[in-house]
């Protein structure tokens, strides 16, 4: 077992009646590749809003780098290096792209209202620092060229970069990415493939919620299988998808011993 | 019958739905599989009247389902058990039952008599007729969703995810039901990840990826078919 | 590359100052700098207005309320407590940005619609307070015989034209200070925030406080306008800290375009000036006004500039696709 | 004992009058969710409405009202229609903008019609009831008992017709009505139209207690603002117990503390309630 980055001890949250998320223990390998999957309404996406600190949970605790964040508000664990984007493409449209990556940097910057009136030099430091490391995350999810376009005119898939870069800007040492590839193209899917094994490749941790199983497959390097709130598997892409009670949750009741049973069947991609 | 010919549903730049072609005959229940985000509920919706398409047509027994007003398809008897279910949370399970005959207010007599056969196929509702329907179980809720679609009689039941987050035994007792309306000359189009349990009960299916149909057949050709199992999962 | 936005660049507004500095010596008095002084301090109050709902995103309706403590606290400490102007004019924006932070320290657990009304009932208890206050405020006789700002450096700013420059100096003080605020780390924070909460804190902002400082500037730009409003018309009366106010002001900057920099001064200016040239509908002016309200947020809710930046857009998107066409 | 019971008697009348403006208000939020900045005017006009049809007409106090009640309503259906239907998807902030300028005008007409000073109202039935030394204006219980009679209606219609039905349905899940079939805007304008009848019937009550003037819709556009928020934006429940708290802290406020500050200490009660809970007294927290 590598050593991990962020752990989660029976975590879990009550919405009303409803347990979104109930007694989920993992880690998250560092410098490896996570995916999040599990049926419609398993609870991933709550899962990741507990993590980056949106929803505080109702009983766990959650451990990143060997400190305890369970009770962090979301911008202080963003401070901490945990950065997420979101399930459909949130980013500021109105902006430029520059203008928008340059947000994702402000938890690393310290100029309030008193060192804007007065242009200190805080300010200018940081503004320049600010541009820089947006420039910087735009390198990386190559965008560099549409810096000062509007980041509403970008395609679908320029968006989710911008959004990527918005989260790169703010130095994470993890990055939660909620459906990615939702709304690409095969080919922009494959981009993105790349893009995320560049970044891991540069020392990042990566979390993804999923439901293309070509993407899951092809880029995890471990799964955490979701079901009803619970998790009912963790472990390679290989196992997951042998295991049981994996493709009941996914296939139905039916499935067992009928055409889903046969082994030898992997690699066969859509 | 439901034609759909050629449609497309874009939300700004993103385009949900690509010229998806696809029928349901009289008397048909045909599955709609499809991963997440594949454009199901686009679909539902589309057909259900909430979301105007952008290009195409969708037709029942010849009359167009596409003008954007979901009171006129209901009455056509086009009816949508949404995702997520849309119940009314704090009235009681009886009158979202009678809201759901809403567009036969004229006729109290039938709404009674519908009533009663929703109760028969769901018996667990009644001893909460009079409880808030956000009072309920996921399960019941889901039953209650159905059964409000009933109540507007439709010819043709559109279901989008009917056993989303119920637990096994829940959904079998769901399948049942939607079998058995379908028995009573009901068509019914449904999406479902639980591929085999929606195939179980199918006459036909097609498989939606990304906004388009990617395969079609019967329900045998369908679950012999590896490509159903990739789209779920990817293996 | 095109600007994307209708920003006069800082040339354009020094020219403008400049220009405007120049009025006194053609009209020494009267209408005219009267209108301008008017137009002034409402549009300062605007460029109040402007940072919380244009930068912020969100509508607080108490900032008649503290255009009123502003005015009030200066007439209040040059009356009856001998204060020099040029003391009490900052305290009373010191007072005014506390006011504002206390303001925040509640109304921010709220949002959207809630805070709004939420603020809108704390403007209506501070017009009856100062309404109601009788030994402090005079209650509804008014404060009668304001002094005039005094004299400094030895210019007597008990004539017309020469306060016209105190009020010039104001307002350019707000235009600059709103300018920097909003191409700086923490106005860009502003508008993280505008375009939507969630994204904003996922981006690592703290909303909370970057809120209440926004309101903070707001409130204590407010309180800047009462300020010169109370040395200028020497007389304070109750109703022009009550809601009316915070909407008409709020029409000055629809008009002119919300989030812009130039649109409180467009605005204000263009409104205030229309009026005085319908001096006998002033009483039925929201017959017109009403309407006129309507008719923005339906059909042209970004305002002067900001049909200004549209056009702008257009035409430089058009050129670029001209360009693509011809590469 | 009996001042005690005058102010009770008082502040039953006012909380009356409260509830049956702060519910049509409540109802359009939850439908519509706009906050309806122009709702006071609307109340305003009923007065006026009354005003002009008892002078005008010379007919009975209740015909005047009802056909107050009817005109105002349907001018709130027209309102909806031009004004707020077309900015339903637009962001918040413009629909309570247009409102405040609908408010406006609203006012600036009335002032322009029938001036700025008072008007006064005859009590259709003048005089003081007496009983057992207990004393109470018959305008006060005409008051009390119309506004109750009032509530229990609206809450007859909500709860046991269909087309109350509808009005709830919608404030809870507008697609879910609309997959029922419910025409949510048919609803919309309903709800407007019965929100202008309870506001004008509410001032057609009061109408011979205080005084008629233009600027009387802004004052109650800001209490019942007060009150709903206080009671939790759409809630009906939430709008009664409110209307009735702010009358209550007002009337025994202003008679027991200080008469002048009578409104600031409904509207410091106001803020009292939201800093312990945000989200209002009857709503659930988001």
């Amino acid at each position: 077992m590598p050593e991990s980055i962020l752990e989660v001890e029976g975590l879990g949250i009550r919405f009303g009646g409803l347990h979104a998320v109930r007694d989920v223990t993992a880690q998250l390998p560092a410098g490896k590749i996570t995916a999040i999957i599990g049926p419609n309404g398993a609870g991933k996406s709550t899962f990741f809003n507990l993590i980056s600190g949106f929803y505080a949970p109702t009983s766990g605790r959650i451990r990143f780098q060997g400190e305890d964040i369970t009770r962090l508000k979301t911008h202080q664990v963003v401070g901490r290096g945990i950065a997420r984007t979101f399930q459909t493409t949130t980013i500021y449209r109105e902006l430029s792209v520059l203008e928008g990556v340059m947000i994702g940097h402000r938890v690393r910057t310290r100029a309030g209202l008193w060192d804007a009136l007065l242009r200190t030099g805080r300010e200018r430091r940081e503004e320049a620092e600010s541009r820089e490391a947006a420039l910087r995350a735009l390198e990386r999810v190559g965008l560099a060229a549409q810096a000062h376009r509007p980041a509403g005119a970008l395609t679908q898939e320029g968006q989710k970069r911008v959004g990527i870069a918005m989260a790169l800007a703010s130095d994470p040492r993890l990055l939660l990415l909620d459906e990615p590839a939702a709304g690409m193209n095969p080919e922009e899917t494959v981009n993105l493939m790349g893009l995320i094994r560049e970044l891991v490749g540069g020392g990042l941790t990566v979390a993804l919620v999923e439901h293309k199983m070509s993407l899951v497959m092809g880029l995890a390097d471990e799964i955490l299988v979701l079901h009803h709130g619970q998790k009912i598997a963790q472990g390679t892409p290989g196992e997951v998808s042998r295991d049981p009670a994996v493709i009941e949750a996914y296939l139905g009741g039916h499935a067992h011993g009928g055409q889903m049973g046969q082994p030898g069947r992997e690699g066969a991609h859509a | 019958m439901l034609e759909v010919q050629r449609l497309s549903v874009n939300y700004g730049p993103f385009r949900a739905l690509h010229d998806v072609d696809l029928t349901v005959q009289e008397g048909e229940i045909v599955v709609l599989l499809g991963a997440n985000g594949a454009g199901k509920s686009t679909l539902f919706r589309t057909l259900s009247g909430l979301q105007r398409p952008s290009a195409g047509t969708a037709t029942w027994r010849g009359v167009p389902l596409t003008g954007g007003r979901p009171e006129f398809n209901v009455a056509r008897g086009v009816a949508l058990c949404p995702e997520g279910r849309l119940l009314f949370p704090d009235l009681s399970v009886e009158k979202n039952l009678r809201l759901g005959a809403f567009v036969h207010r004229r006729d109290a007599a039938g709404t009674e008599r519908e009533l009663g056969r929703v109760y028969d196929l769901f018996p667990d509702l009644v001893g909460k007729r009079h409880a808030p329907a956000g009072s309920l179980s996921g399960g019941q809720q889901q039953m209650v969703a159905i059964a409000r679609s009933l109540m507007a009689r439709p010819q043709l039941l559109l279901l989008d995810e009917p056993s989303l987050g119920l637990a096994p035994l829940v959904v079998e007792q769901v399948f049942a039901a939607i079998s058995r309306v379908n028995a009573s000359g009901v068509s019914v189009l449904l999406a479902e990840q639980n591929a085999f349990a929606a195939l179980g009960i199918a006459h036909r299916g097609y498989v939606l990826e990304g906004g388009r149909v990617s395969l079609q057949g019967s329900q045998e050709a369908l679950l012999g078919d590896d490509r159903v199992r990739s789209a779920y999962l990817g293996v | 590359m095109t600007r994307p936005a209708f920003k006069p660049g800082p040339l354009v507004w020094v020219a403008l100052f400049v220009l405007a500095a120049l009025l006194p010596l053609l009209q020494p008095g009267g209408f005219v700098l009267d209108v301008a002084i008017n137009v002034m301090i409402w549009s300062m109050l605007a460029y109040g207005l402007n940072v919380m709902l244009g930068y912020t995103g969100q509508l607080p309706l108490a900032h008649a309320g503290f255009f009123g403590i502003g005015a009030y606290a200066v007439g209040i400490l040059t009356l009856r407590e001998g204060w020099n102007f040029w003391l009490a004019w900052p305290a009373a924006v010191a007072l005014c940005a506390l006011g504002g932070l206390l303001l925040g320290l509640v109304a921010f657990r709220t949002r959207g619609d809630a805070f709004s009304i939420f603020t809108l009932g704390v403007g209506v208890i501070i017009a009856l307070v100062i309404n109601k206050w009788d030994d402090l405020t005079g209650g509804n006789d008014g404060l009668n015989g304001v002094p005039p700002a005094s004299s400094l450096l030895g210019i007597d700013f008990s004539k017309s034209a020469n306060f016209y420059y105190v009020a010039l100096a104001a307002l350019a003080l707000t235009v600059l200070v709103v300018a920097r605020t909003r191409q700086s780390v923490f106005g860009r924070s502003l508008v993280a925030i505008r375009g939507g909460e969630d994204l904003a804190r996922s981006a690592g902002i703290d909303v909370f406080s970057h809120k209440l400082r926004a309101l903070m500037l707001s409130t204590a730009i407010a309180g800047l306008a009462g300020g010169v409003y109370a040395a200028y018309v020497g007389f304070l009366g109750s109703a022009v800290t009550g809601p009316t106010t915070t909407f008409t002001v709020l029409l000055y900057l629809l008009v002119g375009g919300v989030g812009t920099l130039a649109g409180p001064l467009l605005g204000t200016g263009l409104i205030y000036v229309a009026l005085q040239f319908m001096k006998g509908l002033q009483d039925y002016q929201y017959i017109v006004f009403g309407p006129l309200l309507v008719l923005l947020v339906l059909f042209a809710p970004q305002g002067l500039a900001g049909l200004w930046n549209r056009a702008q857009m257009r035409r430089a998107s058009a050129r670029t696709e001209r360009a693509v066409d011809h590469a | 004992m009996t001042i005690l019971f005058q102010q009770l008697s008082n502040a039953l009348a006012l909380g009356g009058v409260y509830a049956l403006v702060a519910l049509g208000l409540t109802l359009v939020y939850g439908v519509m969710r706009v906050p309806n900045f122009a709702h006071g005017g609307l109340y305003m006009l009923g007065a006026y409405f009354t005003y002009a049809v008892l002078n005008g007409l010379g007919v009975p106090y209740v015909v005047a009202l009802l056909i107050a009640a009817v005109a105002v309503a349907l001018l709130a259906a027209l309102l909806e229609r031009l004004v707020f239907y077309p900015l339903r998807n637009a962001p918040h902030v413009h629909a309570m903008i247009a409102a405040i300028g609908v408010l406006f005008f609203f006012e600036a007409v009335v002032q322009r019609i029938w001036g700025a000073d008072f008007k006064q109202i005859a009590e259709p039935i003048p005089g003081i009831l007496n009983v057992g030394g207990v004393v109470i204006t018959w305008q006060r219980l005409l008051v009390i008992l119309a506004s109750v009679l009032a509530m229990l209606g609206l809450n007859f219609f909500l709860k046991r017709t269909l087309t109350g039905a509808t009005i709830e349905a919608m404030s809870q899940s507008r697609e879910g009505a609309r997959l029922v079939g419910i025409d949510v805007n048919r609803v919309g304008m309903l709800t407007f139209a019965i929100s202008g009848a309870l506001a004008a019937v509410a001032a057609a009550l009061i109408a011979p207690i205080v005084s008629v003037a233009p600027s009387m819709g802004e004052v109650m556009n800001l209490k019942v603002f007060a009150i709903i928020i206080l009671g939790g934006m759409g809630s009906v429940p939430g709008a009664i117990v409110g209307a009735f708290l702010l009358a209550f802290a007002e009337v025994f406020g202003g008679f027991y503390i200080n008469l002048d500050f009578a409104d600031v200490i409904g509207f410091a009660a106001l803020v009292l309630v939201l800093a312990i809970r945000p989200q209002g007294l009857f709503r659930r927290g988001t």
